[in-house]
Parts: C-alpha cells; structure tokens; sequence
C-alpha cells in the first residue's frame, strides 16, 4: 500500500504548493512553502534518495524558510495578491 | 605543468576569489592586484591551452582521475580553447578597468566587488572548459549568482533589473537543467561526447524525450542569451549596472551562452539531428533576423548611449544564432568568429561608455559632445570599436560579418543577408550619430571660430587604467582582423570533425 | 605581355603619405615644417610613382602581395595600365593641391589645419591603394578607407552646413558600400571560390548566371556611388560645403576618380569586355550613363554657384566615363580611360580656380564674377583653357579623350548615344565657356570700358595661382603629348583584342 | 488496483509538471517579489523531483552497501580491504550507471538486439568482479549527488533573489512590482 500513502503526498505536494501562492500573508506562506519542503523530503526519502532527502530537510526547507521569514520581517507582511 | 593548464584556467580566478574575500575584510588595497595578478595567469593559462589544443588536438582533462562517465571532465577543444582565451582576455582587460571605477561607484564595498567579479569569471570559463552537462549547469548559475549580484551592486534600477534578471535567469537555466534530465533519462550519461555516442550508437533521435530535451535547452539558453523575444531583460540590467559591472558582462555573458548554444547543437546533439532531422533551419534563421532587426531599431530609439548599446548586443545575438542555424560551415565558422570579435567589440564601446561616464557622469549621448578635442587618444578607441561593430575593414568585425554574410549565400538565406546589410547600415547610422556629436558638439556654432584653433585644446584623457584596456582592446580588434585566417583556421579544424554542408572550397 | 615582377614600390607608394601623418602631427606647431613635411611626402610619392612608370609601359606589372588577409584572399597591390594611369594623375595633382591648399588654407586663416593635412595625407593613400590594388577585396578595403578619410575633410567648417552636408556624404558612401558593394564582393567570392585578382579577361565568366551578372553588374555600379551616377549623386554637390583644396581633390582628382575607376576595374578586371560583351547587358549601364550626362548638364546649367556648377558637370562627366567603358568598343574605353586623366586636369584647375576667387574676392557666385577677369587675368585665363578641356575643345587634353569616346561610340554602332554626345558637349560649352567670356568681356559696359592696367589686379597668394597655371599648362600639354596615356590606357586592352 | 498503481508510478511526472506549472505562473504572474521568489523555489523543488524520480527504480533501495554485501565476493581480500570496498562503490555506480544505459536503450524501439548485447555485457562483467551487487537493487546514487548540488544552488538563487528584495525595498519601500515600476515612471 505504499504508493497509496507516496499518491497522498504527492497530491499534498500540489496543494501546499498553491495555498503557499495563493495566501496573502507572506509569512504563512513561508511557513507553508517549509511543509511543502518537508513534503518533498518525505517522498524523496520514500524513494531511496535519503541523502537528498536530508539535504532538502536542511536547505531546502530549514534555510530557505530562515531566509523568507526574515526577509518578511524586514519588508513587509502583506502581499497584494 | 603544461598539461595541467586546463585546470590552472579555472583554479587561478577561483581560488583567488576565496582569498580576496578574506584578504579584503582587512586590506581592501590589496584585491586589486591580486585580481589581475590571477587574471593573469589565468590568461596564461588558457593561452598555453589554446596552443596545446592547436597541435596535439583537443584535451580531455579528467578531474581527480575518475573516468569520464562518471567523474567531472573537462574537454577542450579548439571552439572551448578560443572561448576560455577570450573570457580570460576580457576579464583581464575590465579588471585592470576597475581600478578608479570601483573606488569611484562602489567605494565600500570594492573587495566584495572583486570577489564577485572573479567568481564570475571563474563561472564562465568553467562553462566554457568543463564536458559535463550537469557540470555546466552548476557553472552557469554560479556566473548568473554572481551576475545578479554584481547588477544589484548599481542603482535603484540596476536593482529591479537584477531581480527581473534573476526570475528569467533561473527559468533559463531551470529549462537547461530540465533538458539535461531527459538527455540522462535516455542516455544514461551526463558527459557530453558520451552523450552524443550513445545518441548515435542506439540511434535515439527519433524519440520524442530528445526532441523535448532539446526544445527545453535550446529555449533555455536562449532566454539566457536574450535571444529576441526572450531579451526583455538585458537592456535594463546592462544599462544601469555599475559601469564595471556590466563592462564585463555585456561581452561576455550573452556571448558565452551562444558558445553552450553551439556546443550543444553542435558536440552533444550534433549537427546532423539539429539539422536535418530537424529541420529548423528556416524557422530559426528567421527568427534570428527579427531579431537582428528588433535589436537594430530598438537601438535606434535610445538616447542613453549604454543602453543603445545593449540594443547592439540583442541584434548580435541575432546574427550568431542564425549564422549557426545556416546549417553551412562558412556560417558556423562566421558565428564562432563572431562569438570573439563581438565580445572584443562590446568590450571596446563598453568601456568607452565608462569613460564617457566616469568622465562627465552623464549618460545620454550628447554627452559625447567635443570628445575629439578633450579625448582624442579614447575616441581612437572608441572608432576602433565602432568601425567594427559597423563592419569596416580590417577590424574584426569585418571579418566575422564577411564569414556570416558568406554562409548566409552558401545557404541560400538571403533573408539572413540581407537582415545582416540592414543591421550593419544601421550600426553605421548609429555610431556616425555618435561621431557627429563628438565632433561637431550638440548646437553647431553658425559660422567657424578661427580662435578655436588644435593648439589649445584643452587635452584630458581618462586616467591610464582606463585608457590602456580601451585601446588594448583597440588593438586587439585590429589584430584579430588582420590574423583572422589563423583563427579561423583553428575554428575550422573544430569543425571539420562535423562533416557540415560546406561551401566550393 | 603579361610578365610580371615583384617589387615593393607599389606599397611604398601607397604608404608614403600614411607615413607622412606622423610628421604633420609631430609638426603641427610649427605650420612651416608641417607643409614641408606634406610636401616632402607628395614628392616621394610622385617620384616613385614615376619609377614605376617605364616598368608598366614596358608591359609588365609589377606585384606585391602585403597579407594573406583570409583563405585564398590577400591583400595585393599590382600596377598595370589604368593603375598606373590614375596613379600617375593623383599623385602628380596632390602635389599641386598641397601647395595650393597652403595658399588656401592660409589665406583664409582656416582653424584646425593640421587635422586638415593629416587626412588629405590618408585620403591620398587611400587614393593610391585604389589605384595600385591587385585585387577586388583590396579595392574594396581602400574605397572604405578614402569614405572614411575624406569625412572630416568634408565637414571641416563643423558648422551647420557641413553637419548636412557630411551626413549626407556619408549616408550616400556607406549606404551603397555597405548595402551594395559588400553582398555582391561576398557573391562573387562565394560564387567563383577565386582570388578575385583582377585579370583582363575576368574571372566571372562562367560563373554565373547572366541574370545575376545584371544584378551584380548595377550593384557594382551603383554601389561606387563616388562615381555620382544618378540616383546616387546628391552627395557631391552635399559635400561642397568642404574647403575648395578638398573640393578640388574630391571633385577632380580622388574620390570621385576612385569611383569611376572602380567601375572601371569592375568591368575590365572583374567581369572582363569580352564576357560583357556575350552578355549584351552592358547597354543598360550605358543607357544609365547617358541619363545622367543629360539631366546633370541641364541641372548645372541652372547653378549660380560656381562651385555647385562645377559640381553637376563633374557629375556629367564621370558618367562619360562610364558610358565609355560600357560601350565595350576598343576605342570607347582607350577613351574613358584617358579621360580620367584629362578630366582631372582640367576639373582640378576650376576648382581651384573658384577658390582662388574666393580668397581674392571672397565671391562665390556666377553672377558676380562679370568682369574679373581684368582683376584676375591669370586666375581666368587658366579658368578658361580648364573649361576648354572639360568641354573638350582644342587645344587641351580634353579633346583628346572626347575624340576616343565619340570615335568607339561610332565603333559600337550606338547611334543614339552619340547624339547624347554631341548635345551634353553643346552643354558643358553652354554653362563652362560663358563664365571665362563674361569675366573678360562683362556685359555691364562701364566695366568693360575700364582700361586694364597691371595695378588693378588683385590676384590670390602666390601658392594659389601657381598651381592653377600648372594645371592649366598641363591640359595643354597633354593635347600635344597624349600619346603615353593612350598607351597605358592600351596594355589593359591587350590582350582583350 | 494495478491500473491506479501504474498511474500512481508516473504519477510523479504528472505532479512534476502539474508542480513546474505553478511555479512558472507564480514566476511570471504574481506581483510581489517573495511570492515570485516562492513560485521559484517549487519550480526548482520539481525539477529536482523530476531528476530523483528518474534515479528511482521500483522496489530498490537506498544506494549504501553494507558490509557483508561488500564482502561477499572477496573472501581473500586481506590488508585490501577497504580500498576493495572502495572499489565495489565505485563499481556499483557504474553498474547503476549502465543499468540506465540498458533501459534508455530498451526504450528505443526498433534497438532491443542492442540493448540485449549490452546486457549480457554487463552481466559478463558482474560475474568476474563481484557477484553479490546488482545495480537494479539500488536508487541511482549519481543523481543523488547532482541533486544535492541542485538543492544548494536553488538555495543560494533564493537567498540572493532575497536579498535583492531587500535592496528594493530599502530604495522603493515596496516589495510590489507594479508599484516600483509606478515610482521609476513618475521619476524617482
């Protein structure tokens, strides 16, 4: 049954994807694109790339969120769309 | 020693970025000559290269002793050898630029400017050396990192153009990264020879994946090298870079993606598929000469002088993307021509812009104004540079035109000829634009004041960094138009390997 | 016939006044040197001009090839008949115009005048690099250089008129250089694979098609626009606005000489008489020809400018020229090749001539110069005998090479064109002989009444009339002793029959 | 169940795409400069998904080897030990290499008599070296490696991409697009 729990992910992965773009509160959508990270992290590692998976964990997700929020902090919160 | 030339290319700016990152967070004074002492032999380098490459043929150079397939290779053939020797060139040439513009726009941060710089420099020879596909993706973005940087080091402007620059950038080099994925799902191979033999061996070319790989890398580096409709954003960027900045961009970056365009079309894809299975000839040939004429008439409406010329650059893009999709050797041999003498010439006006500028701060064209009389030694320069960029004999514009519109009859595209003529007639409308202001200054004095006389005029040229790399580049277009057999020659032996339509030669 | 020997002189010849810049930049505060220097140069220039001379007469070219510049192309001067000719005139005549510009140039207390020297010394060497070149590329590479050159010369004044003037100078040259010339050059090199050395049998034939070869043949033709064929000769009476030592270089002796010869070249050397002839394509240049004799003598006839008058009649001849050489006869070409050299006698002495006026009196205009000739006797005696020769009445030169063309026009069997003939000389008599007539014998009867007395004449400096009566002997000369010219004028015929 | 298992097998090229779309229309589309920066991020994210999907092989594992699987064809080795191991690593990327040879190849039609050939070659190969290691067994560690590269430098693109919105909003007060454009036209 594991393709059915990678198939959950995967559809997971559009949505976050989305939610991320489409809300107007910039820091939830950092916040939103590190699940989406760590969504990705997921499948990968469900694929046998757990190395990548790791690195996405800590880059991918951990740094760039680092990154987005304190840019949000230092500009503005709000986005127009 | 020798044979390790081909990594000492990359190594010598590379490293020398690390250490004036960290040298220059104490002693700013010392980037500077570190920079050019290390351009410098990279220089060298690449030169001695070139040479091994023109007797012993091309070098494949495995990095830490793994085997092509798998380890990252450097192969460099005559067309990498000639890149990486122009590259180095230009990057030496700006750096001894740098010197008084750096201090002047970018005061504080002169040691992070060079750092940078050299980095980028490193990015782009790397992407002219390396024969991994894979490898060249990593070796573009470190150069479009760098780049992005280096723009946003400008003013406000210069800003949003790096950002904008930054969104197409990536969706470039994204695309290439996409292509290169389908190659290696087909192929199994990232290394670019290995890749074109395993193509031909298994005999992959009717297959869509590589059809779609190669939309995708050839639309890819097209956006990255501001290929007509995907150029919207070169001209800000360049403009409003600080003058450095773009000084070693503008000949370098476009003209270092036309060399992957070629590259891939012609080592990895190989002519044959591009080509004949293809057949895209037309499409593409005429694209190019919209493009040649956008950029032409898109030069004609400005009235900032560097942004005129970035306008240049967008229709030289044109001319090398059609030359190479000529399908002709004459036409092949005039793009990879072109690829040195465009970067050699867009350096030349480059960097008289910067004279311009640091000289009067001002960045419209009339600010050329009665620069025969103060500046008779850069105008020289500058002449030289237009000369060749207009295609006036024995610059080396001249010549890369002569090869292009040569191709163009071999094949039949007169479309391509003709666009060329216009472009050339309308480069010439520009410069003697120029050269009329400069001459005759803004408002023309009714009548001639005798009193105005040679003797007297106040003399004051740009200070001798500035000079020296204007009219070494100068002297460099001359050389290269009146040595152009030899390179050619060279250029030709790179693609004898091709077994391209030639002419009755 | 044909035997050629290698020397270096040719190159020589074309680098002394390059060569020459140096010391005329080096001098420039010194305005004495610096025309010394000039001086200098257009001696050694002549003399090893001269040196060359029995060598050609002799038959034999002499060769030298600088740079293989590009696969199979090099860059290669080799002097034959019509070479040498053009040569011979050119640099015989800057000498005389060095001198005179000094007058000039001095006269009116003209600013910038090492920058003046400095270009006419590059424009001759572009002159004499057209002249003595071996091949179409070399050609081609030197016509660029004398468009270049001769730009600051024309737009000297930097003022208004010689911003329009030059723009439109240029516009003309590089258009039809750049938009003509250089994809035909290319065609013919793609096409024929060849050196593109010149050869007096033409290395085009069967090569091309002959609808291509029309094409080719009005892209050339056109494409030299220094040769002012209409539609592509508004920039000569544009480039008046120059100097009168330019005006008289660029009008009589280089740049629109460059232009003919290059036609000139282009259908001996390139597509050679024998091949136009099976073509039979050569009739529409001829008819083109013919055109602009007409309309360019009407049109200057109406000038109250003298210098523009000029102008339009220089336009009309070069186009005899052309339409000598088109005609394809023998005799048609012996006589638009000599026809170089007698025009640009006599051109070069009313121009400088109208200079002169114009330093002594400060007149530029027809309809001022009644009567002074009393004033300026030399000035329009000299005046008179270059109207003679451009007209092509005895005793000058002139006649000479009007009686080749009208003779070959007979030759050909072109009928119609020798009406063209025989109307434009009734022109160039109508609008040239009444200006010497009116400056001696005005119409204003007080004037004509004054008695003539030597201290009432005003001529210009010494340096500006000498050369004009040089000239002006030398159109004399040349009606005695023509017989050098035809000569050379025939090795290019040789061996075409 | 096969039916949906097999779309669920490709269904990660579908997500990839599906993924790459958005990121592209957020890149393009969206006004604000983060939320370009974001769409970037998953455009990038997917591409990566696109190249770990093409290292993935159904029912393989993560491409370590233990010990007894390196061992197992050596029971001479001696003092060589480790640098034996190293050998096997190495090997077994170049077997995982050539087994996506073989498959690129079974998928061209018309080459299979190729592709069988290069089989058999392989398999000649295993036989003589070390038996116990098959290529289809692992996760094609090569695109591992370049991803982690990939990873790093969609990072550093980001970061930078940031920075720059900082800049901008330091010199416009604005992270909009259309206003920044707005305040260049009226004039600085």
């Amino acid at each position: 049954m594991i393709w059915i729990f990678d198939l959950i992910i995967l559809v997971f992965l559009v949505i976050t994807a989305i939610i991320s773009l489409q809300v107007k509160d910039l820091l939830s959508a950092a916040m939103i694109l590190g699940v989406y990270s760590f969504l990705m992290c997921l499948l990968w590692s469900g694929m046998g790339a757990v190395d990548v998976a790791f690195t996405e964990a800590a880059v991918g997700a951990g740094v760039s969120a680092v990154f987005l929020i304190s840019t949000v902090l230092r500009t503005s919160r709000r986005s127009s769309d | 020693m020798t044979e390790q030339a081909p990594i000492f290319i990359l190594l010598f700016p590379f490293l020398t970025a690390v250490i004036v990152a960290l040298v220059g967070l104490r002693h700013k004074s010392l980037s500077w000559p570190l920079t050019l002492v290390s351009l410098g032999a990279s220089v060298c380098a690449s030169l001695s290269t070139l040479a091994q490459v023109v007797e012993h043929g091309p070098i494949r150079y495995k990095l830490g002793g793994w085997s092509p397939p798998f380890g990252i290779e450097f192969h460099i053939d005559g067309l990498s050898a000639l890149v990486a020797v122009t590259v180095s060139v230009v990057a030496l040439l700006t750096a001894i630029y740098s010197k008084d513009n750096v201090d002047a726009e970018t005061p504080d941060k002169s040691s992070q400017y060079y750092s940078l710089f050299l980095l980028l420099v490193s990015g782009l020879l790397g992407i002219v050396i390396t024969g991994d596909a894979f490898n060249l993706y990593v070796m573009l973005e470190v150069a479009a990192l760098t780049s992005y940087a280096l723009i946003a080091m400008g003013n406000k402007r210069a800003s949003l153009a790096a950002f904008k620059y930054l969104i197409m950038g990536t969706i470039g080099a994204s695309f290439y990264l996409l292509g290169v994925g389908y190659l290696y799902i087909k192929t199994g191979s990232l290394n670019m020879l290995d890749i074109r033999e395993i193509l031909e061996t298994a005999g992959l070319f009717n297959s869509p994946t590589i059809l779609v790989a190669f939309i995708l890398i050839t639309v890819g580096v097209w956006i990255k090298m501001a290929f007509f409709p995907l150029h919207s954003w070169l001209p800000n960027c360049y403009a409003f870079a600080p003058t450095t900045s773009s000084n070693i961009m503008a000949p370098l970056v476009t003209k270092v993606m036309i060399y992957v365009m070629v590259r891939m079309v012609l080592t990895v894809f190989g002519p044959n598929y591009a080509f004949e299975i293809l057949d895209w000839e037309n499409i593409v040939v005429w694209l190019a000469v919209i493009a040649i004429l956008a950029g032409s008439i898109g030069a004609l409406a400005q009235k900032d002088l560097r942004k005129m010329l970035t306008f240049l650059i967008i229709a030289e893009v044109g001319y090398m993307v059609g030359g190479l999709w000529l399908a002709d050797e004459t036409g092949i041999t005039g793009t990879i021509f072109h690829i040195i003498s465009d970067a050699f010439m867009t350096l030349c006006v480059f960097l008289f812009a910067g004279i311009v500028f640091a000289k009067t701060g001002a960045r419209d064209i009339y600010a050329l104004e009665g620069m025969f009389k103060k500046m008779p030694l850069t105008m020289v320069g500058f002449l030289v540079g237009a000369f060749s960029l207009i295609g006036i004999p024995p610059t080396a514009g001249f010549f890369s035109k002569w090869y292009l519109v040569q191709g163009g009859i071999n094949s039949g595209n007169w479309e391509y000829v003709v666009a060329l003529l216009i472009s050339s007639l309308i480069n010439a409308v520009l410069f003697f634009r120029l050269i009329e202001i400069a001459y005759f200054g803004k408002k023309p004095a009714e009548g001639h004041d005798h009193h105005h006389g040679d003797d007297h005029a106040k003399v004051s040229e740009a200070s001798f960094t500035m000079l020296l790399p204007l009219l070494s580049t100068a002297a460099i277009l001359i050389v290269i138009g009146l040595y152009n057999k030899e390179l050619v020659s060279v250029i030709q032996d790179f693609l004898s390997q091709f077994n391209l339509a030639t002419s009755i030669r | 016939m044909s035997s050629t020997i290698t020397s270096i002189t040719p190159l020589l010849a074309c680098l002394v006044s390059l060569i020459a810049v140096l010391p005329i930049v080096l001098l420039r505060k010194s305005p004495n040197a610096r025309e010394g220097a000039t001086f200098v140069a257009g001696i050694i220039k002549f003399g090893l001009v001269l040196y060359m001379l029995p060598t050609v007469l002799a038959g034999t070219k002499i060769e030298y090839t600088l740079w293989q510049i590009l696969p199979n192309i090099a860059i290669e001067f080799r002097v034959d008949g019509l070479g040498m000719l053009f040569g011979l005139v050119a640099s015989s005549l800057w000498i005389l115009t060095s001198l005179y510009s000094i007058g000039y140039m001095r006269g009116l207390k003209e600013h910038s005048q090492t920058r003046f020297f400095t270009f006419f010394a590059i424009s001759l060497s572009a002159t004499i690099g057209v002249a003595f070149s071996g091949n179409l590329f070399t050609l081609y590479l030197f016509y660029e250089m004398l468009s270049l050159a001769t730009y600051p010369l024309v737009t000297h004044h930097q003022d208004k008129e010689a911003r329009t003037g030059g723009r439109t100078y240029l516009t003309y040259l590089l258009t039809t250089s750049i938009g003509f010339v250089l994809p035909a050059l290319i065609f013919v090199f793609v096409k024929t694979g060849s050196s593109m050395d010149f050869s007096p049998e033409g290395f085009l034939a069967g090569h091309i098609s002959p609808s291509a070869a029309l094409v080719l043949l009005l892209l050339f033709t056109f494409g030299f626009a220094k040769a002012g064929i209409m539609p592509f000769h508004s920039w000569l009476p544009g480039a008046m606005v120059a100097p009168t030592p330019v005006s008289a270089l660029l009008h009589a002796v280089a740049v629109v000489k460059v232009g003919v010869f290059c036609v000139l070249r282009v259908f001996t050397g390139v597509f050679g008489i024998d091949y136009l002839e099976s073509l039979d394509i050569a009739t529409v240049v001829a008819w083109i020809a013919a055109f602009t004799v007409i309309t360019s003598s009407l049109i200057a006839l109406s000038q109250d400018n003298l210098k523009r008058r000029l102008a339009f009649s220089t336009i009309g001849q070069l186009s005899y020229i052309i339409l000598g050489v088109a005609l394809l006869s023998d005799r048609a070409v012996t006589g638009s090749m000599t026809h170089i050299a007698m025009h640009a006698v006599g051109k070069i002495t009313l121009f400088m001539c109208a200079g002169a006026v114009f330093v002594a009196t400060g007149k530029k205009y027809i309809s001022q110069m009644d009567g002074l000739g009393k004033k300026m006797p030399f000035t329009f005696a000299a005046f008179t005998i270059g109207a003679l020769s451009v007209t092509g009445l005895p005793p000058t030169g002139g006649l000479i090479s009007k009686f080749y063309l009208v003779t070959g026009t007979v030759d050909a069997g072109q009928v119609a064109l020798l009406v063209i003939f025989l109307i434009s000389t009734i022109l160039n008599a109508a609008y040239l002989l009444p200006i010497g007539y009116r400056a001696f014998f005005p119409k204003d009867k007080e004037l004509s009444k004054t008695p003539f007395s030597w201290k009432a004449v005003e001529e210009a400096s010494l340096p500006c009339v000498l050369p004009v009566c040089i000239t002006s002997t030398l159109a004399l000369v040349l009606f005695i002793k023509p017989q050098f010219l035809i000569n050379l004028a025939g090795l290019m015929l040789g061996s075409g029959g | 169940m096969e039916l949906l298992q097999s779309i669920a097998d490709s269904f990660n090229y579908w997500i990839y795409i599906i993924l790459m779309m958005i990121g592209l229309y957020a890149l393009v589309a969206k006004n604000n400069l983060v939320k370009k920066l974001i769409g970037m991020s998953i455009f990038q994210t997917a591409i990566i998904l696109f190249y770990v999907s093409i290292g993935y092989k159904d029912g393989a594992t993560i491409p370590i080897l233990y010990e007894h699987q390196a061992h197992h064809g050596h029971h001479d080795a001696g003092h060589g030990d480790a640098e034996d191991a190293h050998h096997d690593v190495e090997h077994a990327v170049e077997e995982a290499a050539k087994e996506i040879h073989a498959v690129a190849e079974d998928h061209a039609d018309g080459h299979d008599a190729h592709a069988d050939d290069h089989d058999t070659l392989v398999d000649s190969h295993d036989a003589h070296t070390s038996s116990a290691i098959h290529a289809e067994d692992f996760a094609n560690p090569l695109v591992h490696v370049l991803m982690l590269t990939a990873i790093v430098v969609g990072v550093a693109t980001l970061g930078v991409g940031l920075a720059i919105t900082q800049k901008l909003y330091g010199e416009f007060g604005s992270i909009e697009e259309s206003e920044i454009i707005e305040q260049i036209r009226t004039g600085k």
